[in-house]
C-alpha cells in the first residue's frame, strides 16, 4: 500500500512554500533569540530543521481544511495561515492572544484558518482530528483534515485506535508522522519497534507514503496526493515524512546524546537553504526571494511589538469560558 | 395508537435520542454495537435507531474508547452535538484524556473559540453480579473536573428529559445510567418533556430532616422516607438529577427549614460527592444545623462478585434509616 | 515475518489436548445446562467452539508459565490446570472459590496453576502480560507468559502498546489473539481494518503466526514454536489462531446476526469431534477417549456439588484485601 | 566527602530510588527518558540510577503508559517491586484503567493471592507556565478508589522517606511530586531515613485553629502562619504526608484541641480532598467545632496559561489568611 507519488510542482507554488518556510524559519528564530534575551518567558518546542516539511504540507492544503497539531506546533500554525500578531500574542500569554492568553504555546486554537486543536498530550490529536474528518464527512464540506505528530507518538495507543477507525469509516483524514528521528531523548530504535513508521499502515490497510519532508518538491506532490485522494473519498492517508530535529525537544535543553555525525549531516541537509537553491536553480532571482524574507521580517517585528505591548488578561477571565455560563465569583 | 401507560427506563433514553435525532441535524450517535446490525445496543437503549435515522448518524464502532470519545470531541468542535456511548463507566478510564484534558477543557483553553457539545452515556451499577471491573460509581471524578457537567436519572421520564437536556447544553455532559434500572418501569413523558441540567426535584416534602441523593438510591430513600414517616420522622427527599454542577439553593433552602441533612449514593462513601455536598451546607448553615450532615455510601472495597458480598458492599437502607435517625438525636 | 511452523505431533500430547479438550467442552456444557435450569446465576460467556485451540496451547506450555487470560477464559484456566472445584466456586461466588468469591468468574486468578490474571476490560491484559514476562526476563526463571485475546480488542490502544514494548524489550510472552469472527455482535471485518490480524505484527517487526485454531495439530505446532523461541530468548510472537464462536457472545443472547452459513460452516468443522477423529484414525481406541471422557464427567460433577453445597463468603470479607492490612470497621 | 548541608526536592527522590534499588533485587525502575542515556528523566530525579544499577533495572520506555503500568502491574503480582515515572499526573488520563482497574483491585479480586506492591510517580502543578494540560492536582480520584494509597511531599527529605515507604509498602501507591518544587532545598535526611505512610506531621503547633494541608501549600501555610502569629492567632500546621488513608487522629485531635480548622490544597476546591475531610470534622466534632471548617483550594477552571490568570487560579496567601480569620469570627 505504500506509494510515491511523482510529478512537478510550478514555481508559484514552491514561492508560496518559501513563503511559509521562510515565515517559519524566522519566527522560531525569533523566539529563540528573545528567550535568550530574557525578553520573553515559555517552555518553547523549537521547529529548526522541519520548517519545509510543514509549508509543504499546507500549502497543498485549502484555506478552510482542518489542522490538529502538538506543542511542537509553531511551524504547522504558521503554514496553516495563523495570524501573526494573534500568535505571538498568545505565546506571550496576553489578552490579544489567539486563546485570550488561556491556552498559551501548547494550546493555539484559531478555527478562522482551520487550526482546530493544538495538544499537549502525545497522541491525543489523532482521535481528534477524525472527529473533524467525520463531521466534514457527514456535511459533505468537502473539507480535509491533517494531523501532525511525531514519531515517538506512534507507539500510544491513540494513534492505533485512531488509523483503524479512519479506515474503517474512510474518513477525510492525512496522518502526517513528521519523523523527526527522536521522541524527547529517546532515538527512534529506542522506542519504535517497526523499521520504518510506513509500515504500520501495513495493519491498517491504509495507504501510506514516505517521504524525505526536507524536499519541498517530493514533500509537497506526497501532501497533494493525499489531499486529492481524502477529498475524492479515498479515506485516510499515512504519511511518514523524513526530517530532522535540529535544536533538541525543549530550547536550552542539553542534547549531547545525539551522535554527532547525525547533527553534521542534518546541517549538511538543511532543508531551509535546500529550499533556497532549488528556487535558485528554478531562475527565481536572489532579490525576488530577499523580498519575501524582508517583508516577513517586517511583519515579525510588528507582531513582536504586538505581542509585547498587549495587556495580559484579566483575573476576571478565570470565571469565563469553562463552562458555557459564567462561573460565579 | 395508544401512548403506552408505562415507560422502561432504556425506552426513556430511547425516545430522548430519537427525538434529539430528529430535531436536529447535527445530533449523531457513536459507539459499540449501536447500531441495530449490532443488536441496538448491548442494553438496547439505540434500538431503532439506526433503521430511523441511518447508520451514519448511529454508527457501531471499533472496540476503541479514545478513538470513540476523540471523534466525538473532534466533530463537536465544529458544531456537531455527538452522544458516545461508553457502555460501562469503568471502561471510561481507558479514555479519560479525551474527555479530561480535552472535552472539558478546550473551551477555556481556546478562549471560547471552540466548545464541545458533547454528551457521553455510560452504564454501571453494582447489585447485578457484573463484579469488580464494570460495576463503579466515578461521578466524584468528573464533578472534580472543571468545564464538564454531570447528570443521572432516578425514573424513565427523568431519563428522557435529562439526556435531552443534555444533548442541547452547550457543555460536554457525562451521563450516568444504572443497569439494574434498564429495565425499571414508569409513567411516560410528554414528546418534548425536557428537564433543565442544574436543578434538583424535591420527591417528598418533609419537615425533620432532608435527605439528598440521585439515581438509583432514590427509590430507596423514598421507601425508607415513607417508614420513618410511620415512626414520626418526616424527611424531604431532594433527589439531585445533575450531580455537578448541583442545585445548592434548592439543598441549602431545605436544609435551612430542616436542619439536619443525609447524602445517600451509591458510590464509595469516602472522597466521594456526599463530602462535597457535606461540606456546602456545614460552611453555609453551619449554626443552624441541628446535628451533623451525616453521609451513606457504599464501602471502602473494589466491588465483589459474591452476591452477598455485593450487598455488604452496597449502600443499604438500614444504612440510611439508621442516618436519619443518628441526626434526630 | 510471518512463519509456518510443521511437524508432527505425538499421541501422548494429542491425548493431552483431548484430555483438556474434554475438560472444557464438559465444563462449558455443564455451565450452560446449570443455567437454563436456573441452578447458578451468572454472566456466562461460553467457548464452544474454541476448546481445541486453548487445548493446544496451554499443552505447549509448563505448569509453571503464566497466563492472562478474559472474562471469556474459562477454555484457558482449565487447559492451564486450574482445579476444577475452586473454579466452579469461584464462578458461583463461594468463599472456597480460587478467589473466595471476591473475583468472580471474569476475574478469575489461580498462582499455583500460572493463571496470573483474567480481565474484564478489553485489550487490558497484554500490558500485563508484559510484566510478568519482564519479570522472568529479570528472574532468568525461563517462564514464557501467554495472553489470550479476541479479534475485536486487536483495535484498542493497549494492545498496540503492549506489543510494540514486548518486541523492544523481546520478552518471552506470546499474543494469542483467537479470532472467533465476532467482538459482541461486531463482525470482524466492521470493526478491523486489518485483513488479518498477523498483518499487524509487520509494524513491530514481530514474528506471527497464523494457524486453524481448530486443528489441534496445526495448532499445537505453533503455540510449540512461539513457546520455544520466547523460551530461547527469540522474543514474542503474535499467533492469530482462526476459531470461532458457537455460542454468540454472552450465554442466552441472540445471535441472529450471524449469517447462516457460517453457523453451518462452523458446525461442519466443529473442532471437539474433529478432533476425536483425528484420534480414532490414529488408532486410538473409543474406549480409550470414553473412559477419558468420563472421568472428567465424574470430576465435573464432584466440583459441582463442591461448589453448590460451599458457604458464601462472610461478610467481613469486605474489610480484607482491599489493602494489605484490614479495613476497619 | 562530606555530608551535603542540603539537598533538593529531586535530590531527595533519587535517594530513595538508588537506597531501594541498592537494598532489594526486586526493585526496578522504569519510564519514559529514566537512564542516563536519554538524561536521566526530564526532572533528572532518576539521573545516575542507571549508570550505577544498570539499564535492566532502569528502564527507559516507548511513550506508552498504558504499557508502562500495565508492566510494572504484571511484574508486581510476580513480587516485584516496580517504581514506574509518568512524567506528568495529567498523563495518568490515558493509563487510568491500568492503575484503577488493575492495580487497585487485584488484590481484592483474587481473594488475596496477589498483591500489587507498585509505585508511581509523577509530576505536576500549577504556577510554572505548564498550561492546561500539564498542571492538575488530580489526587481526589485516586483516594476515591479503594485499594491504593496517594502520597505527597513537602520538603527534600520527607520526599526521600515518604518514597522509600511507598516502594516497600505492599499496596499500589501513587506519590505525587510538585514540579514547581524540584529545585527547593532542604535538609538532608540520614541514610535509611523514612517516614512511614498514613502519619502525619505537625509542622507548627498551635492553639485557636488547625490548618491541614500537604505538599507544596505546606511552606505557604507555615508562611502564613507566622505572619497570623504576630497578629495574635496561634495556628496548629498540620501536613498530612499521605493523603489517603490520611492521618484522621492527627486531623480529629488537633481540631478537639483547637475546635477551629481550615484545609488547604492546590487541587480544585469543588469536589476535591478538602472536602472529605472537612466532612469527617464535622461528622465528629460538631459539638466541639467554634465554627463551620473553611477550605482553601484553586478556582473551578482549567490551569491557564497566562501568568496573571494562572496566579488567578491558584490558592493564595491571602485566601488562607482570610480563611482562618473566618473561622475566628
Ligand atoms: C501521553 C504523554 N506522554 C508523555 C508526554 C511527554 N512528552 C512530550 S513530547 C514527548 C516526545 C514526543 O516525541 P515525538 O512524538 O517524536 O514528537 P517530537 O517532540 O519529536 O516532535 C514526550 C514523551 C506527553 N506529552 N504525553
Ligand atoms: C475497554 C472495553 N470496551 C468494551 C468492552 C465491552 N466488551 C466486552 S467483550 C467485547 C467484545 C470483545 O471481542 P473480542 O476481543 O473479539 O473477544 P471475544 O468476546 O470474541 O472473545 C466488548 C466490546 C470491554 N469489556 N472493555
Ligand atoms: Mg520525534
Ligand atoms: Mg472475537
Amino acid at each position: 500500500m505504500t506509494t510515491s507519488p511523482t510529478g512537478t510542482v510550478d514555481n508559484d507554488t514552491l514561492l508560496e512554500i518559501f513563503r511559509r518556510t521562510s515565515l517559519i524559519n524566522q519566527t522560531d528564530e525569533r523566539f529563540r533569540s528573545l528567550l535568550i534575551s530574557g525578553k520573553i518567558r515559555l517552555v518553547y518546542y523549537p521547529v529548526r530543521g522541519q520548517e519545509v516539511l510543514s509549508a509543504s504540507m499546507m500549502t497543498a492544503l485549502n484555506p478552510d481544511d482542518y489542522l490538529v497539531t502538538t506543542y511542537r506546533g509553531v511551524h504547522d500554525q504558521l503554514a496553516k495561515g495563523i495570524p501573526l500578531k494573534k500568535l505571538w500574542a498568545e505565546f506571550t500569554g496576553k489578552a490579544t492572544g489567539t486563546c485570550k492568553g488561556k491556552g498559551g504555546p501548547m494550546h493555539i486554537t484559531d478555527p478562522e484558518t482551520g487550526v482546530m486543536v493544538t495538544t499537549g498530550i502525545v497522541g491525543s490529536g489523532l482521535p481528534i482530528a477524525n472527529g473533524l474528518a467525520l463531521s466534514s464527512q457527514l456535511k459533505k464540506d468537502g473539507r480535509v483534515t491533517v494531523v501532525c505528530f511525531g514519531d515517538g507518538s506512534t507507539n500510544i495507543g491513540a494513534f492505533h485506535e485512531a488509523l483503524n477507525m479512519a479506515q474503517i469509516w474512510k474518513l477525510p483524514v492525512i496522518f502526517l508522522c513528521q519523523n523527526n528521528r527522536y521522541g524527547e531523548h529517546t532515538a527512534f530504535a529506542e522506542s519504535t519497534s517497526a523499521r520504518q513508521i510506513v509500515d504500520r499502515a501495513v495493519g491498517y490497510n491504509m495507504n501510506a507514503i514516505k517521504v524525505d519532508g526536507n524536499d519541498a518538491e517530493a514533500m509537497y506532490l506526497a501532501a497533494k496526493a493525499a489531499v486529492d485522494r481524502a477529498r475524492n473519498g479515498g479515506g485516510p492517508t499515512l504519511i511518514e515524512a523524513m526530517t530532522f530535529r535540529m535544536l533538541g525537544h525543549v530550547f536550552g535543553a542539553n542534547t549531547s546524546y545525539v551522535p554527532k555525525e547525525l547533527v553534521q549531516q542534518a546541517i549538511d541537509e538543511d532543508p531551509v537553504p535546500r529550499l533556497r537553491k532549488t528556487l535558485l536553480d528554478r531562475q527565481i532571482s536572489e532579490d525576488q526571494l530577499a523580498a519575501i524574507d524582508a517583508g516577513i521580517a517586517s511583519d515579525l517585528n510588528d507582531a513582536v511589538a504586538f505581542a509585547l505591548d498587549s495587556p495580559y488578561p484579566d483575573a476576571g477571565e478565570i470565571r469565563i469560558d469553562v463552562l458555557s455560563t459564567e462561573i460565579a465569583a | 395508537m395508544n401512548a403506552p401507560t408505562k415507560i422502561s427506563f432504556s425506552q426513556g433514553i430511547n425516545m430522548a435520542l430519537d427525538e434529539a435525532l430528529a430535531a436536529d441535524p447535527n445530533v449523531f450517535l457513536l459507539g459499540e454495537d449501536i447500531a441495530d446490525a449490532q443488536g441496538g445496543g448491548v442494553f438496547k437503549a439505540t434500538l431503532g435507531l439506526s433503521a430511523k435515522h441511518g447508520t451514519d448518524r448511529v454508527r457501531s464502532t471499533p472496540i476503541s474508547e479514545q478513538a470513540i470519545v476523540g471523534a466525538a470531541v473532534g466533530a463537536a468542535i465544529t458544531g456537531m452535538r455527538p452522544v458516545a456511548e461508553i457502555m460501562f463507566m469503568n471502561f471510561l478510564t481507558v479514555c479519560m484524556d479525551q474527555l479530561v484534558n480535552h472535552a472539558a477543557k478546550l473551551r477555556f483553553m481556546s478562549g471560547g473559540l471552540t466548545s464541545v457539545p458533547l454528551t457521553i452515556r455510560c452504564g454501571t451499577g453494582a447489585g447485578v453480579g457484573f463484579g469488580g471491573q464494570h460495576s463503579d460509581m466515578l461521578e466524584a471524578w468528573f464533578a472534580h473536573v472543571p468545564g464538564m457537567k454531570v447528570v443521572t436519572a432516578s425514573n424513565p421520564a427523568d431519563a428522557k428529559g435529562l439526556l435531552l437536556s443534555a444533548i442541547e447544553d452547550d457543555d460536554p455532559t457525562l451521563f450516568i445510567e444504572n443497569v439494574a434500572m434498564y429495565a425499571a418501569q414508569g409513567a411516560p413523558p410528554e414528546p418534548g418533556y425536557k428537564v433543565p441540567l442544574g436543578k434538583a426535584a424535591i420527591r417528598r416534602a418533609g419537615g425533620d430532616v432532608t435527605i439528598i441523593t440521585y439515581g438509583r438510591p432514590v427509590g430507596e430513600v423514598e421507601a425508607v422516607a415513607e417508614t420513618l414517616a410511620a415512626e414520626g420522622i418526616s424527611a424531604e427527599v431532594i433527589d439531585l438529577r445533575t450531580i455537578a454542577p448541583f442545585d445548592e439553593a434548592a439543598v441549602l433552602n431545605s436544609v435551612a427549614k430542616t436542619g439536619r441533612a443525609v447524602i445517600v449514593h451509591e458510590a464509595v462513601k469516602a472522597f466521594g460527592v456526599g463530602a462535597e455536598i457535606s461540606s456546602r451546607i456545614h460552611e453555609e448553615l453551619f449554626g443552624q444545623l441541628k446535628s451533623p450532615v451525616k453521609r451513606v455510601g457504599s464501602k471502602y472495597s473494589p466491588v465483589p462478585f459474591s452476591p452477598p458480598l455485593e450487598q455488604a458492599f452496597l449502600y443499604s437502607r438500614a444504612e440510611i434509616a439508621a442516618a436519619v435517625k443518628a441526626t434526630m438525636g
